[in-house]
C-alpha cells in the first residue's frame, strides 16, 4: 500500500509552491526526492507531514487519506520525520529525545507518571530498552547521556533519524539527512539507510542533495521543479532525462 | 571565569547576612516598642510624616531622660503596604527584638492580619490611622486605635458639612476599596438624614488620571463634593474638578491628607477657594501650645516632610505610647502594658478636641473631629467649627 | 549488584535514578534530619520565614512546571494563588468545610482555572501569550476584588480564616505547621521528579525545546499544555489556599502582579528547567529581603534608612533577574551542580559523563 | 468639547508609549515590559532636574536637559549592558530582562525619590476654556503639540535621513544590515534611546495632567496595550491603538462602570488578540521554518 500522493498543490498567498504533486512509496521503497533549491521539497515534506495544510490535492497512507489530519495524529498514523536541521530537543539527552520518539508507544498518564511505581515504572523500563536498540543501531553509545544541544551537527541528525524511526514509523520522511555531515559519516548514513531500508519495512522519503548518493542508493527519484514533478523513475532512467539535466545540473 | 566568582560572592554574602540576622535577641535596658508603617509603599506620603511625629516625640523623651530613666527604643519596619510583610514585621519584632507593643500600622489591609496575629501570641496593638472595625466597641483584645475610622469619619463629615452648605446635594468619592465604600456608606446615611440629596463616584484604586471621574462628578451637578481617600489622589482629584468645570466646595476627608498636599493641590488647580479640610487631630497651622510644641521639635531634630498634621498624629500617639509605658513601670510587660491600654485616658491638650480615651470593651474611645477651610490668600488652614464629639459605638 | 564506580550504573533502574551518586543519597538523608530537627533549635520567627518558603516552594515549582519545563510563560501566577485564596475563603467561611475537603477543593478549582487561563496558549505563544496571562491576571483579581468587597462592610481588612484541623489535630503555631509543609513539599516535589522523568515531562520539555518537532514525534500540544497550565494551576491554587490558613487572613491586595513576577523571579534565579532549581529560587527570592533588612541593621542608625531598605529589597529582585539571566541563564542549580561535580572530581578536573540534573 | 479633550489627551499619553514600544520591538523582537517605569522615572527625573538649581521655581529649561540627558544615558546604557547580551537567546530572556528593568527603575522611584507624589507644574494655568467651564491648560495644549511634532519627527526621521534607512533596513533584517556596513549597536542604541525620549516625554505629560508615584507606571501597561492593539510592529496601529484603548477606558468610565476602567485595556485585548492576535495594523508573523 504505501503512500499515495495525488495532485498535490500548496499555495501561500500569490506564491504556488507544490502545482499537482503526485507520486507514490510502497512499504520498503527508498524513494528519493530531489529538485534544486526552492523546487518545493521542504513543502513537500510539510504539507505530508500535517504542518502545512495543502490547498488541494490527497495525502494517503496506507489507504487512509491524512490530507487534513492534524500534526500529532499524523505521527499517529505512522509518519516519522527527521527534520532538514535536526530540530532536536537541544536541553534533552539522546537518550531522552529517543524516549521523546517512544511517546507514542507509551500510554502513562499524568497521574501514574508522578507516582513512578508499578506500570508506570515497568513501562519506562521497557522502553528503555527498545531506545537501547535504536542506540545500539545508530552506535550512539557514547553519546547517551549528553545534551543534544551539546551534539556535533553531524550526530545530532544521526539522533534526528534515529528518533524518528524510533516512533516505529511505516513512513519515514528525510529532509536533506546527509546536508551538512563529513564524508565518513555520510557513508556511515548510507549504511544505515540501506539497513533501515532492508530490516524494517517502511516506506521512505528522502530529500537530498546529493546526487551521487540518491543515484547509488534510492529505488526511485522524483524530481522536482518549480512545484512540480518533472520525473519520476529509477535512478538510471531518470539521469538520462535532458530536462533533469537541464533544471538540475543547468543551475548548477 | 569573573561571573562565577560574582555569583559565589552573592550567594555568600546572603547566606552571611540571613544567618548574622537570626542571631538571638540581646539583653535591653530600655522600653523596647515596634512600628510598623507603610514607608515606601503607595500611602508612604502620608504614613512617613506621621512616622516622623512619633520619632520626634520619642527623641524629645528620650531626651529629658527618658521613662524614669529608662529610654525607649523604637524598632521600625516598613510593610510597603503589603499585609504579608506587615506581618512578617510583627512577628520578628515581637520575638526577635521582643517589643511590648506594636504602634502606628498603615491601612486596614496591613491592620487586619497583624491584629490578628498578635492577638494570638498577645501583643498590644494601637494604630494611628485605622479602617478597621476590630478597635471599635465590642473591641477584639489587643486591638486599639487612636486614629481615624473610615465609618466614624464618613460619619464626622456627614455632619461637619451642614457647616457649608445645608440641605444640597452631596456627591462622595472614593476609591474601589471597602474602607471607602463605608465611608461613603455613613456620609450619605447623614446627608439624607439632613434632608440632602446624594451621590456617589467610585474608581479603580490604580487610577492616576483623574479628568474622566472628576468630569462624572461634575456632570451630576453637586453642591459640595467629598473625596473619602489619601494624598494621591486629591492631588489628582482637585485640579481635574477644577479643570472640569467645578468651582464649588470640595471636602478633603483627612485620611492622611497632609497640607502641603492641598497646598500643591490648590495650586494645580489654579485657586485655593472652596477647598474645605476635616481632620481627627489639629492642623498644622492651628496657634495652640500643644502643637507649637510638636512645631518646635519638628525645628530642632528636622523632619524629612514638611511640617503638617500628620507629624501631630504622630505625635499624639506618641504621648499616648509614654503615658502607657509610665503607668506599666519597670519591668513592663505585654499583658500589663494591655492592661494598662484597656483604660487609659490620656490628655491630648490642643491636639485634638479632646483626650484619648480607652474604656473596656472599647478601643477607640470617643473622637473629636473639626471642619477646616483652606484660605487662598495666606495659604493656610482656618478651624471652620468647633470640635465635634463622635462616640464610639458598635458601627459592624 | 556489581558497582565499579560511582558513575557506573548497571540498570536502566539505576540510570533513570535521580540521585545518582552514594554521597547524594546521604546528602539528602542529612538534610532531612536537620529538616526534621530544624524546630527544636530555632525561634519561631525563623520557623515562620521557613514555612514561608516552603510555601513559596509549591507555588515556585508550579510555576517551574509551567514555565521551566514546558515553556510557556505566565505572568498570571498570582492569580493562581488567589485562587486557592478565595475557594479557601469561600468554602471555610460560607460553606464550613474542614480542612481536609477544602485544599483538594482549592486543587480542583485551581485546574479548572488553570485549564480556562491555558486555552489562549494554543493559539498564541511567546510574548502574545506572556500578555494574555497578563490578562486573564487582571480578570481574576476584578472577579476577587469585587467579591471582597461585597463580602461584609469591614472586609477591608482581609476575611478571616479560622486555623485548620485535621480531625483532633489543629494546625497552628509555627513548628506544626512547618512539619505539615514539609512533609507535603516533600511529596510535591517527589511527583514532579517522577513527572520530569517520565512520559509527560519529557512531552514537556519536547514542547518547551521545540514545539514542531514535538508535535512530528505525535505529542499533543493542546493536551500537554494544557495539563502545564493545570498543574501549574493546581499547586499555585493548593500554596494560595494554605497561605490563606497560615495566615488566616486572605485579602486580595496580596495577589499583586509584583507578586507574580517575584515568582517568576524564583525560578530564573533558581534556575529554568530544574525542579532543585525551583525550590533553591523559591528559598533565595522569599529570604532575600529578610537577608537585605538584616544587612542594613549592621550600619548605623538603621531606623532611618526605612524607606531605603525596602527599596532596595524590591529592586534587588530585579537585579537578581537581570545578573541571573544575563549572567547565570542557568541559575543556582547550575551553580550547586559545577560546586558538586568540583568536590566529586576533586582533584582532577574532568566533567562529569552525565551533564544533566533536573 | 470636554470629551474630546480627555480622549484627545489620553490618546497622546498612550501613544507616545505605545510608539516607544515598537519601535523596539521592530529594532529588535523585544517587548518592553519597562515602558511605563521609564516613563515614570522619566518624569521624576524632569521634575528634579528643573528643581535642581532653582531653589522651590521649577525651571523648564533644565528639566528637558535633564529629561534628553536621562533618555540618553538610559537607552544607551540599557542597551548596551543588557538587550545587547540577550541577542540569541530565548525570547523569554529579554522580555523577563526588561520584567527586571521595571523593578530596578521602580525601587529607584522609592530610594531616590522616596516614592513620594509629585506633580509637574509647568504651564498648568488654564489657557483655554470650553463650553461648560472646563478649561485646559498650556501644558494639555502643549502635550498634543508635542505628540503630533515627535510622531512628524519620527516620520521624517525615518524616511529622509541615513540614519532613519539604516534603522529601517535594520529592523527587517539586522544580518544583513551588519553586512552591508550598517553599525546595528548605533542603530539600535538609538532605537533605545528614542522610545525612553517618547517614554519621557509621556511621564511629563502624565506628571502635569496627573501625578507621578509608584501606582502610576502601570500606564506602561496601557501603552503596551495600545502597542498590541494597533500591532507591535506598526507605528500608525501605535496610534490608533492608543485611541481605542482612551475611547474605551473613557466610556466605561462614563457609561459602564469606572471601577471596571481598570481591567478594561486588558479585556480590550484579549478581545482583539483573539481576532487578530497581530493586531489591527501589524504584519502577520511568518511560521517558524522546519
Amino acid at each position: 500500500m504505501g503512500l499515495e500522493i495525488e495532485n498535490l498543490k500548496l499555495q501561500f498567498g500569490g506564491i504556488v509552491a507544490l502545482n499537482g504533486v503526485s507520486f507514490k512509496a510502497d512499504d520498503g521503497e527508498l524513494v528519493a526526492i530531489v529538485g534544486p533549491n526552492g523546487a518545493g521539497k521542504t513543502a513537500l515534506l510539510n504539507c505530508i507531514n500535517g504542518v502545512y495544510r495543502p490547498t488541494a490535492g490527497h495525502i494517503r497512507l496506507d489507504g487512509r487519506d491524512l490530507t487534513t489530519v492534524p500534526v500529532d495524529k499524523i505521527a499517529l498514523a505512522g509518519v516519522g520525520r527527521a527534520f532538514q536541521h535536526g530540530e532536536m530537543f537541544p536541553h534533552m539527552t539522546v537518550t531522552e529525545n529517543l524516549m521523546v520518539g517512544r511517546h507514542l508507544r507509551m500510554k502513562s498518564g499524568i497521574f501514574a507518571s508522578a507516582l513512578y511505581f508499578g506500570r508506570a515504572r515497568r513501562e519506562e523500563m521497557e522502553e528503555r530498552k527498545t531506545i537501547e536498540r535504536i542506540i545500539d543501531f545508530f552506535e550512539l553509545y557514547r553519546y547517551r547521556d549528553t545534551l543534544t544541544g551539546d551534539l556535533p551537527y553531524g550526530v545530532q541528525k544521526m539522533v534526528g533519524v534515529a528518533r524518528a524511526l524510533a516512533l516505529e514509523p511505516k513512513l519515514l520522511l528525510l529532509d536533506e539527512p546527509s546536508t551538512g555531515l563529513m564524508r565518513e559519516e555520510k557513508e556511515n548514513f548510507a549504511r544505515y539507510l540501506l539497513r533501515i531500508r532492508h530490516e524494517m519495512k517502511v516506506a521512505i522519503i528522502w530529500v537530498e542533495h546529493d546526487m551521487q548518493m540518491v543515484t547509488d542508493l534510492a529505488d526511485r527519484i522524483v524530481v522536482l521543479n518549480y512545484g512540480e514533478v518533472i520525473a519520476d523513475g529509477v535512478p538510471d532512467v531518470v539521469r538520462r532525462i535532458p530536462k533533469v539535466i537541464e533544471a538540475y545540473l543547468g543551475a548548477d | 571565569m569573573q561571573k562565577k566568582f560574582v555569583f559565589r560572592g552573592l550567594a555568600a554574602a546572603t547566606i552571611a547576612a540571613c544567618l548574622a540576622g537570626f542571631s538571638p535577641a540581646q539583653a535591653q535596658d530600655a522600653y523596647k516598642i515596634g512600628y510598623i508603617t507603610d514607608l515606601s509603599g503607595p500611602l508612604a506620603s502620608s504614613y512617613t510624616p506621621t512616622w516622623e511625629g512619633f520619632e520626634l516625640y520619642i527623641k524629645a523623651l528620650n531626651d529629658r531622660g527618658g521613662i524614669g530613666g529608662k529610654k525607649v527604643d523604637v524598632v521600625l519596619d516598613d510593610d510597603g503596604l503589603k499585609a504579608d510583610r506587615a506581618v512578617a514585621a510583627a512577628k520578628k519584632q515581637t520575638e526577635r527584638d521582643n517589643v511590648l507593643g506594636i504602634f502606628g500600622l498603615s491601612l486596614s489591609s496591613t491592620q487586619g492580619p497583624v491584629y490578628a496575629e498578635m492577638r494570638k501570641i498577645g501583643v498590644p496593638v494601637i494604630t494611628t490611622f485605622s479602617g478597621i472595625l476590630d478597635a471599635l466597641p465590642p473591641a477584639q483584645p489587643f486591638s486599639y486605635s487612636t486614629g481615624v475610622v473610615f465609618e466614624v469619619a464618613g460619619d464626622a463629615i456627614g455632619e461637619l458639612i451642614q457647616n457649608i452648605k445645608k440641605g444640597g446635594k452631596v456627591v462622595g468619592m472614593t476609591i474601589d476599596s471597602v474602607g471607602g465604600r463605608a465611608a461613603l456608606a455613613h456620609n450619605k446615611k447623614l446627608v439624607l438624614a439632613a434632608g440632602g440629596q446624594w451621590d456617589e463616584v467610585i474608581f479603580p484604586v490604580a487610577t492616576s488620571d483623574f479628568t474622566p471621574f472628576a468630569q462624572a462628578a461634575n456632570e451630576k451637578k453637586p453642591d459640595i463634593v467629598v473625596g473619602h481617600y489619601g494624598s494621591g489622589q486629591n492631588l489628582g482629584v482637585i485640579p481635574a474638578l477644577r479643570r472640569s468645570g467645578y468651582t464649588g466646595p470640595y471636602v478633603v476627608a483627612s485620611y492622611g491628607v497632609t497640607e502641603d498636599t492641598i497646598r500643591a493641590a490648590a495650586q494645580r488647580a489654579g485657586s485655593g477657594d472652596n477647598i474645605f479640610y476635616v481632620s481627627r487631630y489639629s492642623s498644622a497651622f492651628d496657634k495652640n501650645p500643644s502643637v507649637a510644641e510638636v512645631a518646635a521639635a519638628q525645628k530642632k531634630y528636622g523632619t524629612s516632610k514638611p511640617f503638617s498634621s500628620m507629624h501631630v498624629t504622630g505625635w499624639a500617639l506618641g504621648k499616648f505610647a509614654e503615658e502607657a509605658l509610665k503607668k506599666c513601670g519597670w519591668p513592663c510587660t505585654r499583658d500589663k502594658l494591655d492592661k494598662i491600654v484597656q483604660t487609659l485616658k490620656v490628655d491630648m491638650g490642643g491636639l485634638t478636641g479632646g483626650p484619648i480615651e480607652m474604656v473596656a470593651g472599647d478601643g477607640y474611645g470617643p473622637t473629636y473631629w473639626r471642619l477646616y477651610a483652606w484660605n487662598a490668600k495666606s495659604n493656610e488652614m482656618e478651624p471652620k467649627s468647633g470640635w465635634v464629639k463622635r462616640e464610639a459605638k458598635g458601627y459592624k | 549488584m556489581a558497582r565499579a564506580g560511582t558513575n557506573l550504573r548497571t540498570s536502566y533502574l539505576e540510570s533513570n535514578e535521580v540521585l545518582r551518586r552514594p554521597y547524594q543519597k546521604v546528602l539528602v538523608g542529612l538534610i532531612l534530619v536537620a529538616a526534621v530537627l530544624l524546630p527544636g533549635g530555632s525561634s519561631d520567627y525563623f520557623l515562620h520565614l521557613i514555612n514561608l518558603c516552603l510555601l513559596a516552594c509549591i507555588g515556585a515549582l508550579g510555576l517551574m512546571m509551567l514555565t521551566g519545563f514546558c515553556g510557556q510563560i505566565s505572568l498570571g501566577h498570582a492569580a493562581f494563588l488567589a485562587i486557592g485564596a478565595f475557594t479557601t475563603v469561600i468554602l471555610t467561611v460560607h460553606l464550613k468545610l474542614p480542612f481536609i475537603v477544602v485544599v483538594p477543593a482549592a486543587a480542583v478549582t485551581g485546574a479548572m482555572i488553570g485549564f480556562l487561563v491555558g486555552l489562549p496558549s494554543l493559539r498564541f505563544r511567546g510574548v502574545y501569550l506572556a500578555i494574555s496571562t497578563l490578562a486573564m491576571h487582571y480578570a481574576i483579581i476584578f472577579v476577587a476584588t469585587t467579591y471582597q468587597a461585597k463580602f461584609s462592610a469591614s472586609a477591608s481588612a482581609g476575611i478571616t480564616i479560622p486555623d485548620p484541623t485535621i480531625g483532633p489535630l489543629k494546625i497552628s503555631g509555627a513548628p506544626t505547621w512547618y512539619y505539615f509543609l514539609l512533609v507535603l513539599l516533600t511529596f510535591i516535589t517527589i511527583g514532579c521528579v517522577n513527572l520530569v522523568r517520565t512520559r509527560p515531562g519529557r512531552a514537556w520539555m519536547a514542547i518547551r525545546d521545540r514545539d514542531i518537532a514535538a508535535e512530528a514525534l505525535g505529542i499533543n500540544l493542546t493536551r500537554y499544555k494544557l495539563l502545564a497550565f493545570m498543574l501549574s494551576a493546581t499547586l499555585a491554587s493548593v500554596s494560595g489556599s494554605l497561605m490563606a490558613y497560615y495566615s488566616n487572613v486572605v485579602t486580595v491586595e496580596a495577589y499583586t502582579l509584583d507578586l507574580a513576577v517575584i515568582y517568576v523571579a524564583m525560578i530564573i534565579v533558581g534556575g529554568m528547567g530544574s525542579i532543585l532549581g525551583g525550590l533553591m529560587g523559591a528559598f533565595f527570592i522569599t529570604l532575600l529581603p529578610y537577608g537585605i533588612e538584616h544587612l542594613f541593621e549592621f550600619l548605623p542608625r538603621a531606623w532611618r534608612f526605612g524607606s531605603t531598605v525596602f527599596g532596595v529589597q524590591v529592586g534587588a529582585v530585579g537585579v537578581c533577574i537581570i545578573l541571573f539571566l544575563l549572567l547565570e541563564p542557568k541559575g543556582l542549580a547550575e551553580i550547586w551542580r559545577r560546586t558538586e561535580t568540583y568536590f566529586d572530581r576533586w582533584p582532577f578536573r574532568y566533567r562529569p559523563l552525565d551533564t544533566t540534573r533536573r | 468639547m470636554e470629551f474630546v479633550a480627555t480622549v484627545v489627551i489620553l490618546t497622546c499619553t498612550y501613544a507616545l508609549l505605545a510608539a516607544g514600544i515598537v519601535i523596539l520591538y521592530k529594532a529588535g523582537r523585544v517587548v518592553n515590559f519597562a515602558h511605563g517605569e521609564i516613563a515614570i522615572v522619566g518624569g521624576y527625573v524632569f521634575y528634579s532636574s528643573g528643581m535642581m538649581f532653582s531653589g522651590g521655581e521649577m525651571s523648564p529649561w533644565l528639566a528637558v536637559l535633564g529629561a534628553i540627558v536621562f533618555s540618553v544615558i538610559m537607552g544607551a546604557f540599557i542597551y548596551a549592558t543588557m538587550m545587547r547580551r540577550v541577542v540569541g537567546e530565548p525570547f523569554y530572556v529579554a522580555i523577563l530582562v526588561t520584567v527586571g528593568i521595571a523593578i530596578v527603575l521602580k525601587s529607584a522611584i522609592i530610594v531616590i525619590w522616596r516614592a513620594q507624589h509629585l506633580t509637574i507644574d509647568v504651564g498648568i494655568a488654564p489657557a483655554i476654556r470650553l463650553a461648560g467651564g472646563a478649561t485646559l491648560s498650556y501644558m494639555d495644549v502643549a502635550s498634543v503639540a508635542l505628540t503630533i511634532a515627535f510622531f512628524i519627527a519620527l516620520y521624517l526621521f525615518f524616511t529622509f535621513t541615513r540614519l532613519g534607512v539604516q534603522f529601517r533596513g535594520t529592523a527587517e533584517n539586522p544580518l544583513l544590515a551588519s553586512q552591508r556596513g550598517v553599525n546595528v549597536n548605533l542603530v539600535l542604541s538609538l532605537a533605545w534611546i528614542i522610545a525612553v525620549l517618547a517614554a519621557t516625554l509621556s511621564g511629563v505629560l502624565y506628571g502635569g495632567r496627573a501625578f507621578l508615584s509608584t501606582e502610576s507606571v502601570t500606564i506602561g501597561l496601557a501603552g503596551l496595550t495600545a502597542a498590541l492593539v494597533g500591532g507591535l510592529d506598526s507605528l500608525r496601529g501605535a496610534v490608533i491603538g492608543a485611541f481605542v484603548v482612551a475611547l474605551a477606558q473613557y466610556l466605561t468610565v462614563r457609561l459602564i462602570d469606572p471601577v471596571l476602567s481598570e481591567a478594561l485595556p486588558f479585556l480590550i485585548l484579549l478581545v482583539v488578540m483573539s481576532i487578530r492576535p497581530w493586531g489591527l495594523f501589524g504584519t502577520v508573523e511568518e511560521l517558524d521554518r522546519v
